[in-house]
């Protein structure tokens, strides 16, 4: 993986709202880097600062409320956050596309879903006949009757064909990233795989790096290939998904496998994390998590932890060796 | 979004000190509220003025006749400081006299000599007394058949929704001054037109909400527990849709102020009292010839008070109704 | 679809009956005397009873056996407005009579072949005893055991002493020579106090009524015996009746009212519509920029500035002071352009707030991030996107406001001599033209109904999400 | 290819429609105010109050009387210059012959008098026919039929005889029968027409001149149904040319006078100083002057006055608003008005205004001393300041210019004093009740409260009456409520006028007469025996020194029981252009418009330098 060519490098992105309250520090510090053609799953508890952190990615975010405070996210070398807005509109669903959590509030109810398409292939591409590459984008995502199907508004589709035709729509243009903000939420468990199993197949035709975002370890474990574990606007641990589930070293992605239920442990107990998300508004000093960390000691208090590289695994923690 | 979830965090506050603290911070809206305020004072002034005159058995000066002074323009028109007869004075003696003229019909006088300053604040007391009566004569009916109609459903909701949609449909100005026509000229008028009209927007507003809330958790429980229809209305459901009222009347209360004023103009609204609506179609007729200041001082203070009311208004619901925000 | 728009038109119906019976109930206890408006300043008690009958005045309001009658004013006594020749001045309430007789003098003669009724209550007898006496053309109707003939006259003692208040119903039926009819009161052993004296007629029908005549104005649907000797329903055309105070049918007067009407407010319709509209888009586009803060105050100031200040500023002002257009008057369509500018401005503030705050709400939705992130541009968001989606409120609360247009604007048109329907309200309402105004309120109030039904409809039409069954 | 072009039409239409609408009925098929001129027609443009129909019936108020007259004419008409008022025939030749005992009139009408055409005479395909005595038969017939609810039966009411037994017959569903003979009305021949009365009616050459007694064709009547009071069909100077109800109304010349050589002349007699005044410079000349009449229903003070200065009006009224600006100091015209060749006319009008008492009202109806005390405490000087010397104060209930009318000083002028004094006397010292240790607090009932006018002068009266200790609560009605009010007897006080119906004192006095009481025209229900009885004597005596002297004695027994309290008359002023020629003002200007003559040149000339 190591070998694969860079892509999309997020460094020490930061994203703030002012809010009446005052400022939210949603993100805080971010880095990554997304090959080509890679899978990465960014995971945490809602209201941990991730889908702040996609939209970022072709600075989609309110501004305002929200603000870039810093970094930088580079997508093939360009950095985003300081592009002209024409050429903003060139990026988004051209390179860099997305599919958001609830399909049926994120379509446009009054347009029919062939126009829809239409005007994500209008935006970007020139001299296709329009009228058949959406029907082989619809035929593409695996949505039966196609012709018909076009004509249709938002509304007469179920959720799991609504998310099909979200997802049709990212792939327009043929991007190089598509960012999943939760995908499969707003479904039903069923579809869910089926959805999942069709950005895996679509990822692997069209040879496309994918940053799915979602709270649901259990969901990425097949699909991703690195996991970017996500607490109070801060990536606190990354690695590969095998390495990083079987053996997750910062306590938050301890406590997040732990929540997991597992079929082999009938009758054992989940144990949770203690506590709750801290209020963006205070957040505490030093380690963000250390309130609600039993391995919590006094420097964590204090001072906040630095990136921890270790191969190709990565961690926040003052105390991961020990524990 | 996740700011929606940031400001629902849990903070150990009621609906009411949220509301207000979001209020206080906007700083228009404060204005608005010490705007708001002043006129109020001035309503409880003129209340005072006019009681006291009446348990005195005399007639109040904003109703005295002088021919003597009538159409003179505001005080600091009349060059206060300067003057013929202010010529062997010393400065300081000049500076009081300046001051003693200035607080001489400070806003000038109409046609009948009468102080127009005073007029303007019998007229706020008028336009107070119809926004609160009007007021306690829609909320009453509007909440309560809105709460019936919502939480009962059935029968009752259709016969109610049957009820308000008729008053809905029967052009608005013209019926309140068809009712005013019936109840008689003058102030109860004004009261029954107005309020007979005004509750029917509430009544909706207030239908939906508890059609809503009776599906909450929070009422099936209570039901549960064995509670009456009516307890559970007007114990549970009322005090959470209670902030609809609340922006309601702030809103409603200039539109009543407003309307008055029209009525009062049209000739069959306040009758023998000092109403903006009446000083503004006393004035009309002098305009032509300049005499602009008893005109611009109705219009004035009606302004001031509707605006504030409205800002306010707007204010208030952003604080108490996230949901209804109108943006900024 | 049509099954839906007749079922709805089906139940608008409830909602008119219930325009027509607040119309009804509102409009007939209007106070007021029409007849002394139309009959001149030298009428007489007689000619106001012909006028009463002649336009179904003096009916029951529903129903109802008695009525009044202008022979004898039912509230001149209890004011002590009766002087019967050597009795005292009224005092306390009510009249105080010495024994004697006394004459029950009407202001005109009674019908011929009707029955009248004379309802009297006393106060505080003192073993005083009254007797009603009535001579002439005339028989006791109801219990005939109580009364007696003597010299020509029937008599009939109506109180006796000893109580404190009482009061007593006679009822007598008056012959074909009412000429000589004469009724009156004997008092006799002590002096006794007469707090009230009414007089009512008794209609043939009891449900010859106002109401069921206003019905039958609105519905006009009657049984004709047709030729062939078979029943069928006829339709004799709606009649709101005529006017009092111009003489004229009410519903020629909204003929002519109509098309004044129109001309005034379909342009400040369309104009308001435009502006609020576009001014709103550009609150949106430049949503929390100080142009989008500017515009939200200026909105509400615009609210608040009262409507009267308008058309006295913008005649004042634009009419006399710069002379840009004519103060008043209906003569070309100059006449129209500033009370059209007063309609559209004062009318502003509301528009604008209103459509901003339905295309900041639709800003929001989730299905613009979509279209965002699919590269859709900022003018391409907003016209394509968001205005096709708030056209959905837009049109509902467009379709809703096209019933005052029939009304038109009440104030703008009385204060610049448009002769449109709000003018003929507002003048209807200063001269308590009942008719008119009836007919104007309910007309509005139909038409609002109707426009709800559309209202329904073209949300149908312009949202897919709304399935009709 | 048709069916687009229909598809096109159908669409365009209501957009044309729409458009024409906003065009079209604007201009309603009319120029610009003031090009009139330019076609060599006279044209006068004026305000009127609403005109409520043209079937003179129901003529009640003055506007549609003026609007009547115009078309409609009578037997007799007021002499248009000489003062006092005296009748002179119009469509009757010559004054009538009246028997000895006064009960007989007999008329001559001229022949060759035609009705206008118009498609209601169907048996002359339309040509307009002649007019005979049949006619004015007819005509008074309709005033007495109970369905047309005229407003003018009281004039003919219990006088004609017959009269009644018409009226009573045509009570009832069925049609009226016209041709039931009524006694005292009769046509002897074509020309000739007899009034037989009651009872000695030496007003009736008076009622005569009265829109009641206009000359009605039966067959427009009939024609017409229940639109009659919309086309009108009379033989007078002018026709109706176009009627928007509550907006505009337009006369044209009657071509029906040209036609048939109609020749109506300018009066070669005035009064004292018309001559001077350039009032006969027409003499002798034919009427009409006038081709065109236009007005406009404008209710609104300040516009008419707007519309005055523009030129749009030939004459205006003045405000009392308008009045600084109008008026000098001292009583003239404002010179920048005089510039622009405006010209006032100023003369005192045969109506009165007054506070009226109700007398069955137990607390001031009882009480003469306390109607006497607050007839002392009215302010006359700062009443009359306060309507900037527009009216007169009137002593008692004949005004100036009638004969009855006595010039001595008032039985209670204003003095607080003696106002006071009387007010103890009347049993409330300080105007304190006794009874409730308070001040006597009355209610004063008024019509028209949307007039800013009336509402301030109430509030300057309270005030009058408040320096003696009383207070006045004032109820404003709109005129209908107010006038049930008065007719049920449910005021205490009111505020009414009364405009004459003809210059004799009797129209005054039958205000008190008691049998008038409300719902009659005596709104006090003033009722005296002394005075019903000198009242019924006077009524029936022709016009002689004792009736006179009968009248002032009645005016003072009025005066004395005050149960008015007599506050103005008003003065009219009346503006007018100087290119308007011929105008005097008079008392009843019905029908007068044909005198009136514009200066056409004189006009334009006027309209270059100050139209705007």
């Amino acid at each position: 993986m190591a070998l694969s060519e860079e892509l999309l490098r997020v460094e020490d992105l930061r994203v703030y709202f002012s809010t009446e309250r005052g400022l939210v520090r949603a993100v805080d510090g971010v880095g990554f880097v997304l090959p080509k053609g890679a899978t990465y799953a960014l995971v945490g508890e809602s209201g941990c600062g991730k889908s702040v952190t996609a939209l970022a990615l072709a600075r989609l975010v309110d501004e305002p409320p929200g603000y870039y405070a810093g970094g930088r996210v580079l997508l093939r070398g360009r950095n985003v956050l300081e592009m002209e807005e024409g050429e903003l509109r060139r990026l988004r669903g051209n390179e860099i596309s997305y599919v958001f959590q609830e399909p049926a509030v994120s379509l446009n109810p009054v347009f029919r879903i062939g126009y829809q398409l239409a005007e994500a292939i209008r935006l970007h591409r020139r001299g296709v006949n329009v009228r058949e590459e959406v029907l082989a984008l619809l035929k593409m995502v695996g949505l039966p009757d196609a012709e018909s199907k076009m004509k249709e508004y938002p509304h007469r589709l179920s959720g799991g064909m609504q998310q099909r035709v979200m997802i049709a729509m990212a792939l327009a243009c043929r991007p190089a990233v598509l960012v999943a903000d939760e995908p499969t939420t707003a479904l039903d468990v069923t579809i869910q795989a089926q959805i999942l199993e069709l950005l895996a197949r679509l990822q692997r035709e069209l040879g496309m790096a994918v940053l799915l975002i979602t709270h649901n370890l259990g969901l990425v474990a097949d699909l991703a290939e690195r996991l970017l574990v996500m607490y109070a606007g801060r990536i606190v641990e990354a690695g590969p998904t095998l390495d990083l589930l079987r053996g997750p070293r910062h306590p938050y992605t301890r406590g997040l496998l732990a929540a997991v239920p597992r079929l082999r442990s009938v009758g054992g107990e989940v144990r949770g994390i203690r506590g709750s998300v801290p209020n963006p508004l205070r957040l505490p000093e030093g380690c963000k998590f250390h309130p609600r960390c039993p391995f919590a000691s006094d420097i964590c208090r204090r001072v906040e932890p630095e990136d921890e590289w270790d191969g190709e695994r990565v961690v926040r923690c003052h105390r991961w060796r020990e524990i | 979004m996740n700011t929606e979830s940031v400001e629902s965090l849990p903070e150990s506050m009621t609906l009411w000190q949220d509301a207000w603290r979001r209020l206080r911070r906007r700083r228009l809206a404060m204005v608005c509220l010490a705007v708001v305020g002043l006129y109020t004072l001035a309503a409880m002034y003129g209340e005072c003025v006019y009681w006291w005159y009446r348990l005195h058995d005399e007639t109040p000066p904003y109703k005295r006749v002088n021919l003597a002074e009538q159409y003179q323009p505001p005080s600091f028109l009349r060059s206060p400081f300067g003057g013929r007869e202010t010529g062997r004075m010393s400065s300081l003696e000049r500076f009081l006299h300046g001051l003693k003229a200035l607080g001489h019909h400070p806003l000038g006088t109409d046609g009948l000599g009468r102080d127009v300053l005073q007029r303007v604040i019998q007229g706020t007391r008028i336009a107070y007394q119809v926004g609160i009566v009007t007021s306690l004569i829609a909320i009453p009916i509007g909440v309560v058949l809105g709460c019936l109609a919502g939480y009962f459903g059935g029968r009752v909701d259709d016969f109610i929704v049957w009820l308000y949609s008729t008053f809905a449909c029967i052009p608005g100005l013209l019926f309140i001054l068809a009712i005013a026509m019936v109840v008689g000229k003058g102030l109860l008028g004004v009261y029954l037109g107005i309020g007979l009209t005004m509750w029917v927007g509430l009544c909706r507003l207030i239908r939906g909400e508890v059609i809503k809330h009776k599906e909450r958790p929070y009422v099936t429980a209570a039901r549960a527990l064995g509670l009456g229809h009516f307890r559970i209305i007007f114990r549970h459901i009322l005090p959470n849709v209670f902030h609809v009222v609340i922006v309601t009347f702030t809103l409603r209360f200039p539109y009543a102020i407003g309307t008055e004023v029209i009525m009062s103009f049209l000739g069959i609204g306040v009758q023998g009292e000092p109403s903006w609506g009446i000083m503004i179609s006393n004035a009309r007729l002098r305009l032509w010839h300049g005499v602009w200041w008893e005109m611009a001082a109705a219009t004035a203070a009606i302004f001031g008070i509707v605006l504030a009311f409205n800002l306010l208004g707007d204010a208030l619901r952003d604080a108490l109704d996230p949901r209804l925000r109108t943006g900024r | 679809m049509w099954g839906y728009v007749v079922r709805r038109t089906l139940q608008m119906i409830p909602t008119v009956l219930g325009v027509i019976l607040i119309t009804f109930v509102l409009f007939n206890v209007v106070g007021g005397s029409p007849a002394a408006m139309t009959l001149g300043r030298h009428v007489s008690p007689r000619m106001l009873e012909e006028f009463d009958e002649l336009r179904g005045f003096n009916k029951p309001l529903i129903f109802g056996w008695w009525t009044g009658t202008r022979a004898w004013d039912a509230a001149a006594f209890r004011r002590g407005g009766m002087h019967w020749p050597g009795a005292a001045a009224a005092d306390g309430g009510g009249q105080r009579m010495a024994p004697g007789e006394y004459e029950l003098r009407t202001a005109f003669e009674l019908l011929p072949e009707t029955v009248y009724r004379w309802d009297i209550s006393f106060m505080e007898g003192g073993g005083a005893e009254v007797e009603f006496f009535c001579r002439g053309d005339v028989v006791p109707a109801g219990r005939t055991s109580e009364w007696r003939r003597v010299d020509g006259e029937w008599r009939r003692v109506l109180w006796r002493g000893g109580r404190s208040a009482g009061r007593a119903k006679v009822t007598v039926r008056v012959g074909a020579e009412p000429a000589g009819v004469l009724a009156g009161l004997r008092v006799r052993k002590a002096s006794v106090m007469i707090r009230d004296i009414r007089l009512a007629r008794r209609m043939e029908h009891p449900w010859d009524s106002q109401f069921i005549f206003y019905l039958r104005q609105l519905f006009p649907l009657e049984l004709v015996h047709g030729a062939g000797g078979g029943w069928r329903l006829a339709w004799k055309g709606v009649d709101f009746g005529v006017s009092y105070a111009t003489n004229q049918r009410v519903s020629r007067m909204l003929r002519d009212g109509i098309i004044p009407s129109l001309t005034l407010t379909v342009p400040i319709f369309f104009i308001g519509l435009m502006s609020g509209i576009s001014l709103a888009l550009v609150c949106a586009y430049f949503r929390d920029t100080w142009i989008d803060r500017f515009f939200v105050v200026f909105s509400v100031a615009l609210m608040s500035i009262n409507y009267l200040v308008w058309i006295v500023a913008g005649q004042y002002l634009l009419g006399y002071r710069l002379g840009w257009f004519p103060v008043w008057g209906y003569e070309s369509w100059r006449y129209l352009l500033l009370p059209v500018l007063v309609g559209v401005i004062s009318g502003l503030g509301v528009d604008i707030r209103f459509y901003r705050t339905i295309m900041l709400d639709e800003m929001y939705k989730d299905y613009v991030r979509t279209a965002l992130a699919k590269g859709v541009g900022g003018a391409g968001i907003l016209f394509r996107h968001v205005l096709k989606n708030a056209m959905i409120p837009v049109v509902t609360n467009t379709v809703i406001a096209i019933p005052f247009l029939y009304t038109g604007s009440l104030l703008l048109e009385s204060f610049f001599g448009i002769p449109g329907l709000g003018y003929i309200g507002v003048n209807a309402v200063n001269s308590s033209d009942v008719d008119v105004l009836r007919a104007v309120v309910f007309i509005g109030a139909v038409l609002y109904v109707v426009a709800n039904l559309l209202t329904d409809i073209c949300y149908a039409l312009v949202d897919p999400r709304v399935k009709i069954r | 290819m048709k069916a687009p072009a229909t598809q096109w039409w159908r669409l365009v239409a209501p957009a044309g429609l729409l458009l024409c609408g906003l065009t079209c009925t604007g201009c309603g098929g009319t120029r610009r105010l003031d090009t009139g001129a330019a076609s060599g027609e006279m044209v006068m443009y004026g305000a009127t109050a609403r005109i409520r129909g043209f079937d003179p019936v129901k003529a009640g108020d003055v506007a549609s009387a003026m609007a009547i007259s115009k078309i409609y004419e009578g037997l007799l008409q007021y002499s248009y210059l000489v003062r006092p008022y005296r009748v002179e025939p119009l469509l009757a030749d010559g004054m009538p012959e009246v028997s000895a005992d006064g009960l007989v009139y007999t008329f001559h009408i001229r022949p060759g008098i035609y009705f206008q055409d118009d498609p209601c005479f169907t048996n002359t395909a339309g040509r307009g026919r002649e007019l005979t005595a049949a006619d004015f038969v007819y005509s008074i017939k309709r005033v007495a039929d109970a369905k047309n609810a005229s407003t003018g039966y009281w004039a003919f009411r219990n006088r004609i005889v017959g009269l009644d037994e018409f009226r009573k017959a045509s009570q009832g569903q069925e049609s009226t029968d016209y041709d039931l003979p009524v006694e005292g009305l009769r046509a002897l021949d074509r020309y000739t027409l007899q009034i037989k009365l009651v009872e000695p009616y030496p007003q009736l050459l008076w009622v005569l001149t009265m829109q009641y007694a206009f000359a009605v064709p039966r067959e427009a009547v009939e024609y017409y149904g229940e639109s009659f009071l919309n086309h009108p069909v009379g033989t007078g100077p002018y026709v109706l040319k176009a009627w928007r109800r509550n907006y505009r109304v337009e006369f044209e010349r009657n071509p029906k006078w040209s036609e048939t050589g109609r020749k109506e002349t300018y009066p070669r007699e005035g009064a004292a100083g018309d001559a001077a005044a350039g009032l006969l410079e027409d003499a002798g000349r034919p009427v009409p002057f006038i081709d065109r009449i236009v007005q406009f229903v404008v209710s609104d003070d300040s516009t008419r006055w707007l519309m005055f200065l523009t030129g749009e009006f030939s004459t205006s009224g003045i405000s009392r608003d308008n009045w600084d600006a109008v008026i000098t100091e001292s009583r003239k015209l404002d010179r920048k008005l005089e510039e622009m060749g405006i010209v006032l006319a100023k003369t005192p009008t045969l109506s009165i205004y007054y506070l009226g008492f109700n007398m069955d009202d137990p607390v001031v109806g009882g009480n003469r001393k306390l109607r006497q005390a607050m007839t002392c405490a009215f302010n006359t000087e700062e009443w009359i300041h306060f309507y900037n010397d527009r009216i007169k104060r009137p002593t008692g209930p004949i005004p100036p210019g009638v004969a009855g009318y006595e010039e001595r000083p008032a039985l209670f002028p204003y003095d607080l004093e003696r106002a006071r004094r009387l007010l103890a006397e009347a049993g409330y010292p300080g105007g304190r009740d006794p009874r409730t240790g308070r001040r006597l607090e009355l209610t004063l009932d008024l019509g028209q409260a949307q007039s800013p006018e009336m509402r301030q002068s109430t509030e300057l009266f309270a005030d009058f009456m408040t320096r003696i200790g009383i207070v006045i609560k004032p109820s404003y009605n709109n005129w209908p409520t107010f006038l049930g009010k008065l007719e049920r007897r449910q005021v205490q006080m009111y505020r009414l006028g009364w405009v004459a119906d003809y210059p004799d004192a009797e129209n005054f006095l039958q205000l008190f007469y008691g049998p008038n009481s409300s719902p009659g025209p005596n709104h006090s229900n003033y009722s005296n025996p002394e005075f019903d009885r000198l009242y019924e004597r006077a009524r029936v005596m022709p016009d002689c020194p004792e009736r006179t002297r009968l009248y002032a004695r009645m005016a003072r027994m009025i005066e004395e029981d005050c149960p008015w309290i007599f506050t103005s008359i008003p003065l009219d002023y009346v503006l007018r252009h100087s290119w308007l020629r011929n105008y005097k003002p008079h008392d009843f200007p019905y029908g007068m418009v044909k005198y009136l003559r514009i200066d056409a040149a004189a006009r334009r000339a006027w309209k270059m330098r100050f139209g705007g």
